[in-house]
């Protein structure tokens, strides 16, 4: 028995569960959250070491047997998107401490992120269809939550987009769950999976993928189903932004990868191929829409959209090197787009607004600011050699071996105009001089006592970025070995349910 | 006579679920027919509490076992503990905001004792009262 | 012949449903369709009673007694919304 | 049944989707109710439909006396229930505070966010 | 007293809801329904005269099924009836209280809307006045004594 | 709403009832329909009522502690419950049964799907008592 | 290797510390660096000059075939060493042209990281490693070009060259990795060793054409040349390094490395001596036409590149000579009149040459070497421009079919060049000394350095022709040609064709000259169609996306939220309809048995959602709500699910109250849509819901497999120790379930107590500060 399966959710949910039994002591749930983000991080990478030593490491609520209880399934997909969930966490938590307002504070922050961070890590861990949606649930309530902390206006306009448009995937989600059930009888995905290798009736199973596809598509925020994001994700406060642009979409094309790889790989010509154009629509309007924008988050609120697009066009070609790099995509997207709604932060802490046409003067007054941006910047643009190149590379080339001429150039175009908006932000934010009407322009020269807490998560998650830019080869090997489990879905079947199928 | 007894039961079941389904429809009707919301509640609030007494009555004979007897009995009493309240406060609250009386009302001896403005409802005995201290309006 | 009876019943309940969901459309205001909507709830509860002698299980029962003790509070609800000046929607 | 159910729950998605596709907030709400009891009804549905056979054992017996209704169905639509309940409990405050600080109910006064 | 009784009603109530007859059951019912007075305890300031009222309670109980079954025939009646609105006489009446504390005029005026043709819509705030909705005004006076029947008869249960 | 004394003096002899039967409903829901979501439902219903007749302060008073602390206790306890097999090598969930003897009432079984159970009533108890208060006290 | 490679990266970061505690003296310090690289790329002069060519190999990712191997060649060195030579001098250039700039760090930074992208872009042999660096150049290049970043002007033109370069290099990335499938290798030298795998792929084109766009795009090819100019912005020193060895030269790099790979075909020999001439004559004519010194220097960058790409595409040995020697002498006098310019600019405080004149005798030394470097510009013997100049002739004479041709813009340009030599090297020089805005005098040392060494060394070549050509050239030449080629180089070839040409140009670019500035009058008559060149296009396709991102903005997320909501359940009921009919056999089934009250309860159903839907009265909705979960729960009721019942009842009746307590201050039902809207929605729902109809008939016809909940039942007493299996299922099986719900609902508190109290507070603040 592993328990380090089992940690990433119950250290969050003790943690969020704590933090409100003190929910009248502000002091005790900033430490429960510092100590708490950080547990999760240890635990996560507990497991990803586990798993990548032993394989599949699963663990039976309840001890009752699969598929007969719910279980909890480490594969090295989900123990890396468990890592990334605790590293995400400890950065926002820190990062929190200093930026989150005392109202937000009093009125369960703390918690709301822990239980978000459970919710996700739920998601990533279980093996069970039903359960997801119950994580998806756990997580989306936090988030609405946390997306209206504050009562403003612009956070009730999103809100209200963000919550309904998601009520709606979640009861197509539903819906989906309920159809299948009725076909097969079981809610284990290892055991659907088992079960639906034949079948009498192939085209019905495509059926209810479609559905499937349709919710974690509104989830993920894919063409054309998206609308809830930029919509919302640039109204709450930035520590959330970045938490939520970090993780949430992430959950949304994890289910992607594991439904579409697991359960319906049947009729892989009709349901991939719909995906791999979505994929390529969502890369271009993402992109077209950062384009139109002159607002810090929302510009990285529509690259979030055009970034999944890569993520699903590397489960949509579904060949192994296209999985590897959707694997990839996904650990280098998180670490950086988290990481510069945090500078956009920083900025907005400086000089009072992210509107690009107030902001300006960073690179002159900071120029150790510039290059902390400019890391994940260009890495969100693919330039080499930070992460997101090597996660582009190995899309493209993937793209370009499956001779998808056209979703490639696609791909490529779309690197190009993300360079376009991350040099708008550079351009303006940080080369331009500040604006004279910027009011807060003293403040570039004043000192922050708080902004060290601020820095130490950028700097962290840059490292990071760079990590995986400079020393890639460990992370494509882990991106490999996962794609290797998620095209071959034996094992996960193997792993679960002790039969060989 | 035990075939005897279980075809009384049978009866008195079938008796009380044709009489309390009776009355539920003569609530219903009643609702639909009465002129205005009073007379309506009048018969919501009697033959449909009759009525789900009485069904329920019938399933204790039905399944004369301690356990279900108690629990029809516990709606039973349940119903006639909730439905006056109920009835009362939906009955106030529809005079007091104004819902109109049927035409037909030959007398409202409440109108007069009503201020809309304080919503204080008086008995017409305060001036006695007003003597010994004890008019609280509006406590 | 019970079985004759218990059909007739519920025709007779389905009836006095149909006709309660008539008069809570109609309203013309709230507490008509208020006193409706308690009227549903206790043909709800003719419902289970039948259904229970029908099948002869008697843990329906158990939602009756929640239904019994609960249900009101939905008009008490509507009063209360009344008297604090909501709108009497007719 | 499960054909006519079929019908109805069908209905009810219609009735839900049309007014989550009115401008007004205060539709919004009632088509977000309509929405999540469908989806609800048709998880318990597309189980499978028994009647008069609830899935619980008698005292003092091991199993079912006969063939029982499928209880994981029912759980997890009693768990679908409480969630959406609780979603619903959310977004009703969230509609009447949106209210309050918009200063109407109409949902294209409501798009400033986006562009 | 009347808390004690309510204790022992509530312990009665678990038992008959668990179905379990047994000792042990009957003092976790008497537990529990204490633990529940006790929250409420404050609220209510309640006479005794307990035991002797049995006997009246049941008998108010046959005379209220009875009162229900008869009245409730009549309404059918009516309600049946094609020229309905020729046979309702409704309006409001003032019914002056002899019950005085809040437990003896809430048991009246709920007994009072459960039996066809009267339903109480509010107490005065000096709670001497019932006020009462009624179907049929032809006879006031036989009404008002049905009432004031009703009264005693509570009363008599409740003193 | 303008004080009711029908509805006031109804809600003191409902609310000990409702109470009592929501436990009932939470204690036998492992045997019987019930469980730990519909007693917490009921017993919310039941303060609800409360609220209704006598206004919230009244209930506040009445409830003495915070509905947070109700449903962040109930939430603790929950999942606690899941933990204790984690320590004996068990997975998390894993079902323990104690029989504890008490003295006059005889052996009782204490279980973790019980203590599950309970945090499952203090959570919904005080969920939706949170909710509905605040609700309440905005319209005022 | 690799940390020569990498120690300008190394050296950049810690360049700020050292500025810190060396101020003014950290450029020498740092120029220690490229000097001491050129140092070392020199030991491996005699391999390479026996032919040889040196290949080292570190892992980076082996996984993904990318890998850190370098390959010494001819070519690959002698572009290091121009690259680390050149380098040194301009780090000194900087240290005196920037003196008291406040970004100085920074600029050591840039300048030491570009040398070191540039340094690994050439001696990469590894496909996306060159690829990495050649990406880094354009970005380097990017913060350098801004330089000036508070200038909008210098902002724009900083973000063209990158636009422009970073585009065409996504397309290179695209035919590397073609051309890497194709040849089953990313290993330049693995894939140049057998060229015809590449030629007779079916990808050939496609690879040629996404490289060439690369190379193009970088080295500033007709139609992308307008960049190169634009990048002027940039201070004096970064125009040097960029635009003599450096990034503009990094296409002509890739093109001559993968000559042997791609070249020879008739599409390569075509395409490349087309577009190279074309653009030869483009910078030479934009360069006459232009006057500011800098510009005009940068023009003939464009002409120099597109004489490379010329003759990199004619592919015969003699072209290849020409080009490395012409690499060779275009490096060393660009680098130094470039440097010579920003010394003029920097002294006298104008860049424009009609404002100046008579320098030389103020800054004698500047225009001695100014003069010099000029002249290898123009191919005057015996400077080494002279040579090439010479080889250069001589390849368009025998290009075959484009001989003719080619041979006009090459004599064209090489008139307009000539001219060129005289505007930067004569005029600002000679004749009467012109007023200037500055007092001007002779530039400091570190800014004489590079003018002084390099344009010596373009002498030193010239006279001594066997030395580049034993050093460097040769191996060059067997590099970019893929075999040996037997040559020497001389300065006299005897009286042939090319030295015609050479005179010729000689005299007709003296006269261009003397009539600079009526010709310049004369070209400015030509203006309108600039304004329509590529530049204009650029402009057009920037403004296009902008426009086009705005418009698709406005369409799709135009803040309704109804449109939202219809295009997901359109695109629902399109995916899943399409799926359906086109992957199963959709038929009706029969109804089974219904018994008479199943009918009144979903009709009630039904119509109770359908009353909510239509009616006026919204509390009237709020109570058909009601009904409509009554109804439910009687279904749940019929189809034996007691607890479900409960539940469903309870929340019913809680959401009633909580929609109660919620619509008091919301105002009534509004209809706000039009009837034609009302019907759209209609058919809208209408879809979604018979969707969702057929779906569940179709699902509930096929049970593939039995439940597992069997095995739940069979275990709930003996196992469970409980009787109501859907309590054991949710407080036991799937009790995991249950806390996530129940977490469900705490956090819905959460929310409604932070929306409703955090409001509250804010008011109270909010009256407190009135
Ligand atoms: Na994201
Ligand atoms: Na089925």
């Amino acid at each position: 028995m592993r328990p380090e399966v089992a940690l990433p959710i119950l250290i969050p949910l003790l943690a969020g569960s704590l933090s409100l039994v003190v929910w009248r002591s502000v002091v005790l749930q900033r430490w429960i959250a510092v100590f708490g983000t950080g547990a999760l991080l240890y635990a996560s990478v507990w497991l990803l070491m586990t798993t990548h030593r032993e394989g599949h490491v699963v663990m039976e609520m309840g001890n009752w047997p699969a598929p007969f209880g719910i279980v909890f399934v480490a594969d090295l997909l989900g123990a890396i998107m468990v890592v990334l969930t605790g590293i995400m966490g400890f950065a926002v938590a820190l990062y929190s401490l200093a930026t989150t307002g005392k109202d937000h504070e009093k009125f369960g922050y703390f918690p709301l992120m822990h239980l978000l961070l459970a919710g996700v890590a739920g998601a990533f861990l279980t093996g069970d269809i039903f359960n997801m949606f119950v994580w998806f649930e756990v997580m989306l309530i936090a988030s609405f939550a946390l997306l209206i902390l504050g009562g403003e206006r612009a956070q009730m306009e999103g809100a209200i987009k963000y919550v309904t448009l998601n009520l709606i995937s979640s009861m197509i989600f539903l819906t989906a769950i309920g159809l299948l059930y009725g076909l097969v009888g079981s809610l284990n995905m290892a055991d659907i999976a088992y079960k639906l290798q034949t079948v009498e009736e192939p085209g019905l199973v495509t059926v209810i993928g479609m559905l499937f596809m349709i919710s974690f598509g509104v989830k993920a925020g894919a063409f054309p189903l998206f609308f809830w994001l930029p919509a919302s994700y640039h109204t709450p406060p930035v520590a959330v932004s970045a938490l939520f642009a970090g993780l949430l979409t992430k959950v949304g094309v994890y289910a992607l990868f594991r439904v579409f790889t697991l359960i319906f790989n049947q009729d892989v010509e009709f349901t991939h191929n719909i995906l791999l154009w979505g994929a390529a629509l969502t890369m271009l309007t993402g992109v077209l829409g950062a384009a139109a924008q002159f607002e810090f988050r929302r510009i990285l609120s529509f690259h979030i959209i055009s970034q999944i697009g890569y993520m699903i066009m590397g489960v949509a070609l579904y060949t192994p090197l296209a999985i590897v790099g959707g694997v990839f995509y996904i650990m280098h997207h998180i670490i950086v787009k988290t990481n510069l709604f945090l500078v956009a932060g920083v900025a907005y802490r400086l000089l009072g607004s992210y509107e690009l046409k107030d902001l300006g003067g960073l690179y002159r007054k900071r120029p150790f600011l510039g290059f902390l941006f400019l890391i994940p910047a260009l890495s969100l643009a693919g330039l080499p050699p930070l992460s997101g190149f090597f996660a582009k590379f190995v899309i493209i080339r993937a793209g370009l071996e499956a001779e998808e001429w056209v979703v490639t150039g696609i791909a490529l175009l779309v690197g190009l105009l993300t360079l376009y908006s991350m040099i708008k932000i550079w351009a303006e934010a940080f080369w331009k001089a500040v604006p004279e009407h910027n009011q807060n322009a003293h403040r570039l020269d004043s000192q922050d006592s708080q902004l060290w807490l601020m820095y130490t998560p950028i700097i962290g998650l840059a490292l990071c970025t760079l990590f995986i830019g400079l020393y890639g080869q460990p992370i494509y090997e882990l991106a490999a070995a996962s794609a290797e489990q998620l095209i071959d879905p034996s094992q996960y079947i193997e792993a679960v349910l002790g039969v060989q199928p | 006579m035990t075939e005897f007894l279980s075809t009384l039961s049978g009866l008195l079941v079938g008796f009380l679920l044709l009489l309390g389904a009776g009355f539920m429809v003569l609530a219903a009707v009643g609702i639909l027919r009465l002129p205005d919301l009073p007379t309506r509640m009048h018969a919501s609030t009697k033959a449909g509490a009759l009525g789900a007494s009485l069904t329920m009555l019938a399933v204790a004979f039905h399944l004369p076992e301690g356990a279900v007897v108690a629990r029809a009995l516990a709606v039973i009493v349940f119903i006639l503990l909730t439905a006056p309240v109920a009835a009362h406060v939906i009955g106030r609250a529809g005079y007091f905001v104004g819902v109109p009386l049927w035409k037909g009302t030959v007398k409202d001896e409440l109108k007069k004792h009503y201020d809309p403005e304080s919503h204080s409802l008086e008995s017409g005995f305060e001036s006695r009262r007003s003597e010994t201290g004890a008019d609280q309006p509006g406590r | 012949m019970l079985d004759t009876v218990i059909v007739f019943v519920y025709i007779l309940l389905a009836l006095a449903l149909i006709l309660s969901f008539v008069r809570l459309a109609k309203g013309p205001s709230l507490p008509d369709r208020v006193v409706a909507l308690e009227l549903v709830a206790s043909i709800v509860m003719g419902m289970i009673a039948v259904y229970t002698v029908d099948t002869g299980v008697d843990k329906f029962i158990d939602v009756a007694v929640v239904m019994a003790l609960m249900a009101f509070l939905a008009a008490i609800g509507f009063a209360r919304y009344l008297e604090k000046g909501g709108e009497r929607d007719d | 049944m499960e054909p006519l159910l079929a019908i109805v729950v069908g209905a009810s998605y219609a009735a839900g989707i049309y007014m989550m596709l009115r401008r007004s907030i205060v539709k919004l709400v009632i088509g977000i109710i309509l929405f999540s009891n469908a989806a609800n009804l048709l998880f318990f549905t597309s189980a499978g439909l028994t009647r008069g056979a609830p899935p619980l054992i008698p005292e003092g017996m091991l199993g079912p006396e006969g063939a029982v209704a499928d209880p994981l169905p029912q759980a997890l639509v009693l768990t679908a229930i409480v969630i959406a309940f609780g979603v619903l409990a959310f977004a009703v405050v969230l509609i009447h505070r949106a209210y309050e600080v918009v200063k109407a109910d109409d949902l294209d006064q409501m798009k400033d966010t986006d562009t | 007293m009347i808390g004690f009784a309510w204790n022992i009603l509530l312990g009665l109530a678990w038992v008959a809801l668990t179905g379990n007859f047994s000792g042990p059951n009957l003092f976790m019912g008497l537990l529990l329904g204490y633990l529940s007075l006790a929250m409420i305890q404050s609220q209510l300031s309640i006479l005794d005269g307990y035991a002797q009222r049995v006997p009246r309670v049941i008998g108010f109980g046959f005379f209220f099924i009875g009162e229900l079954i008869k009245a409730n025939l009549r309404v059918a009646q009516d309600i049946m009836r094609p020229e309905m609105e020729k046979a309702i006489s409704p309006g409001v009446i003032a019914f002056p209280l002899e019950a005085r504390s809040d437990v003896e005029i809430t048991f009246l005026a709920n007994a009072i809307s459960l039996t066809p043709g009267t339903l109480s819509l509010d107490v005065s705030d000096d709670r001497r006045v019932l006020y009462i909705h009624a179907m049929y005004m032809a006879d006031e006076a036989a009404l008002l004594e049905d009432i004031k029947n009703m009264e005693r008869r509570v009363l008599r249960i409740l003193r | 709403m303008g004080h009711s004394l029908i509805l006031q003096t109804a809600a003191r002899f409902l609310l000990p009832l409702q109470l009592l039967f929501s436990i009932f409903l939470l204690l036998r829901g492992h045997d019987e329909p019930g469980g730990g979501f519909i007693a917490g439902l009921v017993a919310a219903g039941a303060f609800a009522l409360y609220l209704f007749a006598f206004g919230i302060p009244a209930t506040k008073q009445l409830l003495r502690v915070s509905p947070h602390d109700l449903f962040g206790w109930g939430l603790f306890i929950g999942t606690l419950a899941a933990v204790p097999p984690l320590f004996m090598d068990l997975p998390l969930f894993t079902a323990l049964w104690w029989d504890v003897p008490v003295p006059m009432i005889g052996e009782i079984k204490l279980n973790t799907p019980l203590l599950f159970d309970v945090g499952v009533y203090l959570t919904v108890l005080g969920s939706v008592l949170a909710i509905v208060i605040a609700l309440a006290e905005a319209e005022d | 290797m690799l940390l020569a490679v990498l120690s300008g990266f190394l050296v950049a970061i810690a360049a700020p510390w050292l500025y810190q505690s060396l101020q003014d003296r950290a450029g020498w310090v740092l120029a220690l660096l490229p000097a001491a690289l050129t140092v070392y790329f020199a030991t491996f002069l005699p391999q390479v000059m026996a032919g040889e060519a040196v290949l080292i190999h570190y892992d980076w990712v082996p996984g993904l075939e990318i890998n850190l191997s370098f390959l010494v060649d001819g070519l690959s060195l002698m572009f290091a060493l121009l690259i680390s030579l050149i380098g040194t001098f301009i780090v000194l250039y900087a240290s005196g042209y920037l003196k008291g700039d406040e970004y100085l760090p920074r600029f050591y930074v840039l300048i030491l990281s570009f040398m070191a992208a540039m340094l690994g872009l050439v001696l990469s042999d590894n496909l996306i490693t060159l690829f990495v660096f050649w990406e880094l150049t354009s970005i380097i290049s990017y913060m350098l070009i801004g330089h000036n970043h508070e200038d909008k002007e210098a902002r724009k033109c900083a973000l063209q060259g990158l636009f422009v370069t970073v585009g065409g290099g996504l397309a290179l990335l695209a035919g590397l990795i073609l051309m890497a499938g194709v040849a089953g290798s990313f290993s330049l030298h693995e894939i140049l060793n057998d060229g015809d795998v590449l030629r007779d792929s079916h990808l050939y084109v496609p690879i040629l054409i996404l490289v060439l766009a690369g190379c193009f795009t970088k080295s500033a090819q007709v139609p992308f040349h307008f960049w190169l100019p634009n990048a002027m912005a940039a201070p004096t020193p970064v125009s040097a390094y960029l635009h003599s060895a450096t990034m503009v030269k990094a296409g002509v790099y890739l093109l001559a490395r993968l000559n042997p790979g791609l070249g020879g075909t008739e599409l390569w020999m075509t395409i490349l001596p087309i577009f190279g001439a074309l653009t030869m004559f483009t910078g030479a004519y934009l360069a006459v036409r232009s006057t500011g010194i800098k510009r005009v220097l940068a023009y003939s960058t464009v002409m120099a590149l597109g004489t490379l790409t010329m003759l990199v595409g004619i592919g015969t040995e003699t072209a290849m000579i020409a080009f490395a020697c012409f690499l060779m002498a275009h490096s060393l006098y660009k680098g130094a009149l470039f440097m010579v310019a920003g010394a003029v600019d920097h002294e006298a405080g104008t860049k424009d040459v009609t404002k100046l004149g008579g320098l030389r005798r103020k800054m004698p030394i500047t225009a001695t070497f100014a003069a010099i470097a000029a002249l290898s510009l123009a191919g005057i013997p015996p400077l080494f421009g002279f040579v090439a100049k010479e080889l250069l002739f001589e390849s368009v004479l025998e290009a075959g079919g484009l001989a003719f041709f080619l041979s006009v813009l090459a004599m064209a340009s090489a008139v307009l060049v000539i001219a060129v030599a005289a505007i930067v090297a004569i005029r600002p020089f000679w004749g009467q000394l012109k007023e200037t805005p500055k007092k001007p005098h002779e530039a400091p040392l570190p800014m004489l350095l590079g003018p002084i060494v390099l344009a010596s060394l373009s002498l030193f070549f010239g006279v001594l022709v066997f030395i580049p050509d034993a050093l460097l050239v040769q191996a060059t030449v067997l590099a970019v040609y893929g075999e040996p080629v037997d040559f020497y180089l001389s300065l006299w070839h005897g009286i042939n064709a090319p030295l015609m040409m050479s005179l010729a140009s000689l005299v007709l670019g003296t006269l261009l000259f003397l009539n600079w500035d009526r010709v310049r009058g004369a070209m400015g008559k030509l203006d309108w169609l600039y304004d329509r060149g590529p530049e204009a296009g650029y402009f057009k396709v920037m403004e296009g996306l902008v426009w086009t991102a705005d418009w698709q903005t406005r369409v799709l997320q135009n803040g309704y939220l109804r449109n939202y909501i219809m295009t997901i359940v359109l695109t629902t009921v399109g995916l899943v309809g399409y799926a359906l009919f086109s992957r199963y056999d959709v038929s009706l089934v029969a109804f089974g048995e219904i018994r008479l009250h199943e009918y009144a309860v979903a009709g009630l159903l039904v119509a109770s959602a359908l009353f909510a839907c239509i009616t006026q009265s919204r509390l009237g909705a709020v109570a058909s709500a009601g009904v409509f979960g009554f109804a439910i729960a009687l279904i749940f009721i019929l189809f034996s699910a007691p607890d479900l019942g409960i539940t469903q009842i309870l929340v019913e009746t809680l959401t009633v109250i909580l929609l109660i307590l919620v619509l008091f201050r919301l105002p009534g039902f509004i209809n706000f849509s039009s009837p034609g809207a009302r019907l759209r929605d209609a058919g809208v729902a209408l879809l979604l819901g018979g969707l969702m109809t057929l779906l569940i008939l179709t699902t509930v016809e096929h049970q593939f497999h039995a439940p597992i909940s069997e095995w739940m039942i069979d275990r709930s007493v003996p196992e469970a120790y409980g009787r109501n299996i859907v309590n054991v299922i949710l407080v036991d099986y799937r009790a995991l379930d249950t806390l996530g719900e129940i977490f469900v609902l705490g956090l819905a508190a959460i929310g409604v107590y932070a929306m409703i109290k955090l409001k509250a507070e804010n008011r109270v603040k909010d009256e407190k500060e009135c």
